[in-house]
């Protein structure tokens, strides 16, 4: 038999104008196990909370109701009145007699009866109620940025920046990522290496940062603020420990590669830094296209290296990691055009894309910064393709926002570098953004004509003379409502960001959820953008969605902060209305391994029964009612405690 | 004729918590019914079944002693583990004044016409000991200790906070018509006491089988290793008496849930001795 | 007198019961019927749950929970519905009208919907009349 | 006395039957035929070999109240339910379901402890015995022969029914019987022809072809003790046992029950009803120790209950080979053929 | 169609060489019960044992039931069609191995039910001649029956729900609470079953009309998309009740929902622990 009080609130007349709370009362203290049944103007007022108090103390009553408002109000203020009269805060009831019941109806009658209904429910589960103490686990302090772009290095120093240890890791030979590859960045058209480097420079610098180029994530284990992550170090064959950076081998190396940063336009060394401000500076060397590895002969790096850092025996390494909180900035991979026929690209030489077309731009690129094509021409006319597999119902649905501005960008720098005609071919100029519509409206003066349509076909079949040794673009002009046909030089593709091509790999490891393209799913889309569906995993920059540079500091910028949050306390309290295995009832069906989000429950195969990760659990109940024996016990809500509510509200 | 199902009403006078863990209280009941009272006749041994309604029934051994008048008392454990057993934890939410039923006495008690002038060596393990509380103090009722011969009682527990009756033992370690022997597997800072499972303490106090009984309760691992020491003694099986744990439900012999071989339980036992239990098939 | 349905709710905490609050915050009438029980999320409901609540005499039962996609716990309400699904079916192959049970996704912030589903459905079992299969004969 | 009706009348003896109180009867429905409370003097019939489940239903019910209380403030009273039981009559129950009344007694009134239950329904009611008539061939999976039980018996019954031509034959055997035909007046005497025609029948009753093997009670009870722990035979006739209660539930003489409350809103009974020794959990305690965790250990309690346990007990075998866990056994289960295995083993 | 007795044949033959080489450590077949027509669940353990395995149309057990009790042990296993969608549902469901798992696949039409008389067709159960995944065919493969197993359902979906609901309240108040239907259950592994949990107390444990219809109902749903339509809790019923009219209802509505029936393919998840994105709300209606 428990010892139950009922607190009946007036909530002024909120409550009592419709409910007759005096006869409420007369009915729940003639209830079995109610001790005492009170009412009071205000029960969340001071007296009112000192009321309770004295009660459980005066009645030594072991679970209290408080049938007042709705919970997702008051029900921490009379928890802490509980715990404070030392009852444990899960023995609080709250009945929820305003916001469903006072302020829904006018009629005394029907307004009084369903308080009590409510009340007698809330008595048939009060007593099967038990008290609940949260747990509290150590938080280790460090975190993991997984990805070098412009969102992991903003992320990893904003952490360093308050003195807490980042592993920045960073699948290719150097930091930068994306950004490090463009020339000029939208709308203010300053140098993006300008203020790219002194970043990449401040994370070499920043004691905080242990910066883990060349490197994957392989595994990650554990939970919010006890991950281990499991880090590949893929050989470099130069141990960089002994390099000096000088770079003599680089010199002296016969053999050859295509320049993955210069997306293939120039050639590189077999030992290599992907560009000149790379970080770190220390080269590595490319299997693929080393002569020794490929002939078995050469060593010419060996013989000239004085720090003796060549060692071409080096295999894969791993790194072990804890950390309190992960953020992946993996970014975005551009979407691969060739199988888009229409437009031509890898058919026509003269088809290139936006980041080919970045690397012609720049002063240090293949082309020293000329805007000339792969047979030497430099063109006279060139037209921009927008939305390439982007806004496309057979590719990618959704816009990928950057493309318009990044084009009127490449239209710019055309005609500065070109003096040729520059054509824009879009569906919709999107410049939202700062400075983005002035910079449109500056673009609409610089005589590039925009032709409003997406582009159908490029193709070489020519027509008349003048459009021999052309391309033609044929296009839909929908303001015309005309069919063009536009013999150019050049093709600048702008196509989708899509997401990298082994997201969901990552996305697997990490526990998150993926959108139906393999974007990385935010908790909430407003509410907790940064966060996911994992505690203590956070995402910033376009592996989310498509987005520019501001928004991708803007959010790197948040994620460090989330992360903060969690390893800036020693201490994490877990929930406690968690679900447990009762193991006796368990017949190991898995069903709720199965089923929960949070990969809490888990198999213990030789036992035959599930277990379940108190430290994941969400308490949601999922797992509970997928569980054919009932052999999970969601706390605080019970199959029992459910249905004893049922019935008391069923009584009457 | 009186309807045995039926539970007769009984107030609880008395909560006592046993153990620090507070998973074992004794109950003290009184009839509320003079006849009910008058009804139940019971000796030491016997068990009734104590019922809540809408909870249910649970057997429980009676752990006070007929001599004790005006009440009987129960000590029950809180049954199961993660989930707990519905009327053992009902019990044990209930109150001074709680009004609950019961119907008994049920099966046989301690064999008292035996045991009569004999020496009686009680051995108990921890929560399995209230039957056998029950017939030490009826023993050692002034009126009946010289019925019997040589008492010396052996009880142990887990840890000293797991003793059951801590003040009674303190009163029977004051008397010098009992030896008392209390020990625990491992004691604490403020244990004084013997440290030491029950078979080994069995085996150092060495009570002598001449003309000797021993009664013997607790659980399954104890027995199992305390019946050799006794055996080694020269203890002979129809000399070494237990009490068995049963699944039961009516208590009366009928249901037969708790049918081992030829006996029901409830009916026929709750006490064997160690003869008796070996002509049973092998399946309790 | 007229018949008034027992109707139970079971309204998940995240959005449903929210939205029931905000239809009282914002004053809304809709007939009192309707007792509703807070869960954490709809996926926690047991389909005997809704069994149960027949067998206690409810003469229609109605679940709330997250917009498919907004859960609060991802994916909870995704599951949800399928059971849900089946146990609609199991109810009209059993002979019970289907018409007493019923599944809506009403967010924190439709409190106008809740009133208005609660409303239309109340008045769809009142039109049903007493559920007397699966209640319990008291007598 | 011996009494005698055309089968053509028989529906005017029912008739007189209800009249006097509530009588159960075999009735036929769409799966075959059962033992019934009679609402309507159509419903019986006397055209059946055996009835799928066994009549004690009429004296132990699957589900009975014991008491009834309501939750209350302060104490809760619960009030016994031993309803008034009317003189009730049991019409139509083959020899060998007669014969398992006796053997329930034993346990039910026996032990030093009466089931009032039991005990008042045994009282008040009137058992008709129904023999089987010398062209009715038994099912092939009876054995009740085995158990020294004549088609035929007439002991246990108060009044003895058989059918004759177009003729239902009526003896009676106890007084109880006697009085109850000599209420129904309009029965007529029966003739010398009719007597021997009975004795006769009860004669070739005894040596009727069931299934058979010579069973010595005693040494049977003292062979499966001593079976008792040879674990691979039983596991053995075991392996295809999926540990249901159906055998138990049709055996006219298996006799467990459990109890619960069972409470609606504050309302409840406390009910005893059937349960069964071959259920997993029937001897799991609270503390999770379950002496029978294997389909095997409740195989052979079963068996061994019966066919030596309470011949040790009460001195008679607690089966009367009905053959109806056999026939209803949904793998096939049989027991005569196990018991002869393990007494010849 | 093969004949019975050749498929007996190749059974002791293949059973024999299994546990001759020590393939297996036993093999779930059948065996001579107290006469032809009532064969028992048989397990050879050795090639003598093989020696006394049956085959005949009264073989109608689903012996998945069995090797479900055995997660662990390399065992072989007699499979008609039915039978062996079980122990793919089983595999999906974690509870099997395929490794483990020799299937003696024996397609089989015209099995009969000893008790009922009944022929095992799409009008009953047990429908599926042939077995869907197996290791050996112990004979030649059948054509499938064209009727929709389905289609019985059409007397009862032509009732009034209240036609319908009186049929049930009628079957539920017959059930004696045995519990054979979901102990001959090769799904209804579950130990202890949701109806011996005291805490809560989903049913009342005395048999009542009310607790037969919750056991019954909260059974028909915990078997949902997961019944192979074996028939075995219905032969098992001792009281005839024609449970395999709910199950094929589930069976159908999982299918028509969410196009997935039963123990079809190893790789498939159980319905109910599963969802699609696109799942619709029309299902709810």
């Amino acid at each position: 038999m428990s010892r139950i009080g009922v607190f009946v609130c007036h909530c002024g007349l909120n409550i009592a104008k419709t409910v007759r709370v005096s006869e409420v009362v007369e009915f729940a203290a003639n209830l079995p196990e109610v001790v005492i049944a009170e009412e009071y103007r205000f029960v969340c007022s001071t007296p009112g909370q000192e009321l309770i108090a004295g009660d459980i103390k005066k009645y030594n009553l072991d679970r209290i109701i408080v049938a007042a408002c709705s919970p997702l109000m008051h029900e921490k203020t009379f928890r802490k009145v509980a715990e404070a009269a030392g009852l444990n805060q899960y023995l609080v009831t709250i009945v929820n007699i305003r916001e469903q019941c006072s302020w829904v109806t006018e009629d005394e009658d029907v307004a009084t009866k369903k308080a009590k209904a409510l009340i007698n429910g809330a008595v048939y589960r009060a007593r099967l109620l038990a008290p609940l103490v949260s747990r509290f686990i150590d938080v280790n302090p460090e975190v993991v940025v997984v990805g070098g772009g412009i969102a992991g290095i903003q992320t990893a120093l904003e952490i360093a920046a308050v003195g807490r240890k980042v592993y920045l890791v960073e699948r290719t030979p150097t930091i930068g990522g994306h950004m490090a590859q463009f020339d000029k960045t939208f709308p203010t058209l300053d140098c993006s290496a300008c203020i790219l480097t002194p970043k990449m420079d401040a994370v070499l610098q920043n004691p905080n940062i242990e910066l883990l180029t060349y490197c994957e994530v392989a595994e990650v284990k554990g939970f919010v603020g006890n991950f281990d992550v499991k880090i590949r170090q893929k050989a470099r064959y130069v141990d960089h420990a002994k390099c000096n950076a000088c770079l003599a081998c680089v010199e002296k190396c016969p053999g050859k590669g295509e320049s993955e940063f210069d997306e293939g336009l120039a050639k590189r060394k077999a030992i290599y830094i992907p560009f000149p401000q790379a970080v770190p500076q220390k080269p590595v060397i490319d299997r693929e296209t080393c002569t020794y590895f490929i002939k078995g002969k050469c060593r010419l790096c060996e013989k000239i290296c004085e720090q003796k850092a060549i060692d071409y025996e080096q295999a894969d390494s791993y790194i072990e990691i804890k950390a309190g909180a992960i953020v992946a900035a993996t970014g975005y991979d551009l979407m691969d055009v060739k199988p888009l026929a229409q437009y031509g690209y890898g058919r026509y030489p003269a088809v290139y894309h936006a980041l080919e077309i970045e690397r012609l731009f720049n002063s240090a690129g293949p082309t020293a910064g000329k805007v000339v094509m792969r047979d030497g021409r430099e063109p006279q006319s060139i037209a921009i393709l927008h939305c390439i597999g982007s806004r496309d119902k057979n590719n990618y649905e959704y816009c990928s926002r950057v493309c318009c501005m990044y084009s009127l960008k490449f239209a710019h720098l055309l005609k500065e570098k070109t003096h040729g005609d520059v054509y824009q071919l879009y569906i919709d100029m999107r410049a939202g953004g700062k400075g983005y519509e002035e910079f449109y409206s500056r673009l609409l003066e610089e005589d590039v004509k925009f032709i409003r349509g997406k582009a159908a076909t490029v193709t070489h079949r020519t027509k008349n003379p003048e459009e021999e040794g052309k391309l033609i673009v044929e296009v839909d002009d929908t303001l015309t409502g005309k069919f063009a046909r536009i013999p150019v030089d050049m093709v600048v593709l702008a196509p989708a960001m899509k997401p990298r091509a082994d997201a969901k790999d990552m996305a697997r490891m990490l526990n998150l959820s993926t959108d139906k393209y393999g974007f990385f799913m935010e908790k909430h889309p407003k509410l907790a953008p940064l966060s996911t569906m994992t505690d203590g995993v956070f995402i910033a920059g376009a592996c989310q969605s498509p987005k520019d540079i501001p928004d991708t500091v803007s959010q790197a910028t948040g994620a460090a902060a989330e992360a903060l949050t969690i390893v800036s306390k020693a201490k994490m309290e877990l929930e406690a209305a968690t679900a447990m295995v009762n193991a006796a009832a368990c017949s190991g069906c898995r069903n709720c391994v199965t089923v929960c989000p949070y990969s809490a429950p888990s198999m213990n195969e030789e036992k035959g029964v599930s277990e379940i990760n108190e430290a994941l659990c969400k308490g949601c109940g999922l797992c509970a009612a997928a569980c054919p024996t009932s052999a999970i016990i969601t706390r605080h809500f019970t199959n029992e405690q459910v249905m004893a509510e049922m019935e008391g509200l069923m009584e009457f | 004729m009186q309807n045995p199902y039926l539970p007769m009403p009984v107030r609880v006078i008395k909560v006592t918590t046993e153990v620090d863990t507070g998973e074992i209280k004794t109950f003290r009941l009184a009839f509320v019914n003079k006849e009910d009272e008058e009804r139940f006749d019971y000796l030491p041994g016997q068990f009734a079944e104590l019922s809540i309604y809408g909870k249910g029934e649970s057997p429980i051994g009676i752990a006070s002693s007929p001599t004790q008048k005006g009440y009987i008392e129960f000590t029950v454990q809180r049954a199961g583990t993660v989930v707990p057993g519905q009327v053992t934890s009902a019990l044990h939410d209930l109150e001074e004044g709680a009004i609950i039923g019961i119907r008994g006495p049920l099966g046989h008690p301690w064999p008292l016409e035996f045991l009569e002038g004999k020496n009686i060596v009680v051995v108990g393990g921890g929560f399995a000991f209230t039957t056998l509380r029950s017939l030490v103090n009826y023993m050692i009722y002034e009126e009946n200790r010289r019925r019997f011969g040589k008492i010396s009682i052996i009880y142990g527990a887990r840890l000293p906070g797991l003793l059951c009756y801590k003040d009674e033992l303190a009163l029977w370690g004051k008397r010098d018509d009992l030896d008392l022997c209390v020990t625990v597997d491992k004691g604490n800072e403020a244990w004084e006491g013997r440290e030491g499972f029950v078979p080994a303490i069995c085996k150092d106090v060495a009570p002598c089988a001449e003309n000797a009984v021993a009664v013997i309760c607790g659980p399954p691992i104890m027995i199992k290793y305390t019946l050799p020491v006794f055996f080694n003694l020269n203890f002979s099986k129809e000399n070494i008496l237990t009490s068995l744990e049963m699944r039961m439900k009516c208590g009366i012999g009928k249901c037969g849930r708790c049918n081992v071989g030829s006996k029901y339980i409830c009916n026929d036992g709750p006490v064997f001795s160690l003869a008796e239990l070996d002509a049973l098939p092998r399946d309790f | 007198m007229d018949f008034e349905p027992k109707i139970l709710g079971i309204a998940c905490n995240w959005c449903t019961y929210t939205g029931a609050d905000l239809a009282g915050t914002t004053r809304l009438k809709y007939p009192q019927n309707i007792r509703v029980v807070r869960v954490m999320c709809s996926s926690r409901i047991n389909p005997s749950f809704i069994f149960r609540a027949f067998q206690l005499g409810a003469d229609g039962v109605l679940v709330g929970g997250c917009h498919p996609g907004d859960c609060h716990y991802g994916t909870g309400n995704m599951y949800a519905r399928r059971r849900l699904a089946i146990t609609k079916k199991m109810l009209e192959f059993a002979g019970i009208e289907p018409g007493r049970f019923r599944v809506e996704w009403i967010s924190a912030s439709e409190g106008n919907r809740f009133a208005e589903v609660v409303g239309e459905f109340t008045g769809q079992v009142k039109g049903l009349g007493p559920q007397t299969k699966l209640k319990i004969k008291t007598d | 006395m011996l009494r005698k009706i055309e089968q053509g009348r028989f529906g005017e003896l029912i008739e007189a039957l209800l009249a006097r109180g509530p009588l159960y009867a075999p009735v036929r429905d769409d799966r075959g035929v059962n033992f019934q409370l009679i609402r309507k003097a159509s419903e019986p019939t006397l055209d059946f070999y055996n009835t799928l489940q066994s009549p004690k239903l009429a004296w132990f019910p699957q589900s009975e109240d014991l008491i009834r209380y309501r939750l209350a403030k302060g104490e809760t009273k619960g009030e016994a339910i031993s309803g008034p039981v009317a003189p009730t009559v049991v019409l139509g129950m083959r020899p060998w379901d007669v014969k398992s009344l006796a053997i329930m007694d034993l346990l039910f009134l026996g032990g030093g402890k009466e089931d009032p239950y039991w005990l008042e329904k045994r009282r008040l009611t009137t058992v008709i015995g129904y023999g089987l008539a010398s062209e009715e061939e038994p099912d092939g999976a009876d054995f009740f022969r085995t158990l020294n039980i004549g088609a035929a018996d007439s002991d246990g019954s108060d009044v003895f029914l058989l059918k004759k031509d177009g003729d239902l034959l009526l003896e009676g055997i106890t007084e109880r019987g006697k009085g109850l035909l000599g209420e129904l007046t309009f029965l007529k005497e029966g003739t010398e022809e009719d007597e021997r025609y009975l004795v006769a029948a009860k004669a070739g009753g005894k040596d009727r072809k069931t299934r058979f093997f010579d069973l010595d009670a005693n040494a049977a009870a003292d062979k499966l003790k001593a079976v008792f722990a040879d674990n691979t035979f039983w596991e053995k006739e075991a392996e295809g046992c999926i540990s249901c209660g159906t055998c138990t539930f049709v055996c006219p003489t298996c006799h467990c029950f459990d109890i619960a409350d069972e409470t609606l809103f504050r309302d409840g009974v406390r009910r005893r009803f059937w349960d069964a020794c071959m259920f997993t959990d029937f001897t799991l305690e609270a503390s999770g120790h379950n002496p029978r965790p294997r389909t095997f250990q409740r195989l052979r309690q079963k068996i061994c209950h019966k066919y030596s346990f309470y011949i040790e007990k009460f001195g008679v075998v607690s089966c009367v080979g009905c053959g109806r866990c056999t026939r209803l056994c949904p793998v096939n289960i049989d027991i005569f053929s196990l018991v002869a295995r393990a007494v010849n083993l | 169609m093969t004949a019975f007795k050749d498929i007996e044949e190749r059974l002791k033959e293949k059973a024999k060489d299994l546990l001759e080489k020590g393939e297996v450590e036993c093999v779930f077949a059948y065996g001579r019960g107290y006469d032809e027509r009532h064969p028992r669940p048989y397990v050879a353990k050795t090639k003598e044992d093989a020696e006394n395995l049956v085959f005949n149309e009264y073989c109608t057990f689903n012996l998945a039931r069995y090797a479900v009790k055995e997660p662990r042990k390399k065992i072989a296993v007699a499979a008609k069609g039915a039978d062996s969608r079980a122990l793919v549902q089983l595999i999906q469901e974690g509870k099997l191995k395929r490794e483990n798992l020799v299937i003696l696949g024996i397609p089989a039409a015209g099995m009969v039910d000893a008790k009922s008389g009944l022929t095992l067709d799409e009008k009953t159960t047990g429908a599926f001649a042939n077995p869907v995944v197996y290791d050996v065919l112990l004979g030649d493969k059948l054509p499938e029956a064209k009727n929709s197993p389905y289609e019985v359902l059409g007397e009862l979906e032509g009732l009034s729900g209240d036609g319908r609901w009186e049929f049930w309240r009628k079957e539920f108040a017959r059930c004696l609470r045995c519990f054979a239907c979901r102990k001959a259950c090769p799904m209804c592994y579950c130990d202890p079953c949701f109806m011996d949990q005291s805490r809560p107390r989903w049913a009342d444990k005395s048999p009542t009309l009310d607790g037969n219809t919750m056991y019954h109902l909260t059974r028909f749903y915990h078997l949902a998309g997961r019944c192979v339509d074996c028939g075995e809790c219905t032969r098992a019923c001792p009281v005839d009740i024609p449970l395999y009219l709910f199950h094929k209802r589930l069976a159908k509505d999982c299918e028509e929902m969410f196009n997935q029936a039963a123990g079809m393919k190893l790789e498939d998840k159980p319905v109910l622990v599963d969802f699609r994105v696109e799942d619709g709300d029309e299902i709810l209606l």
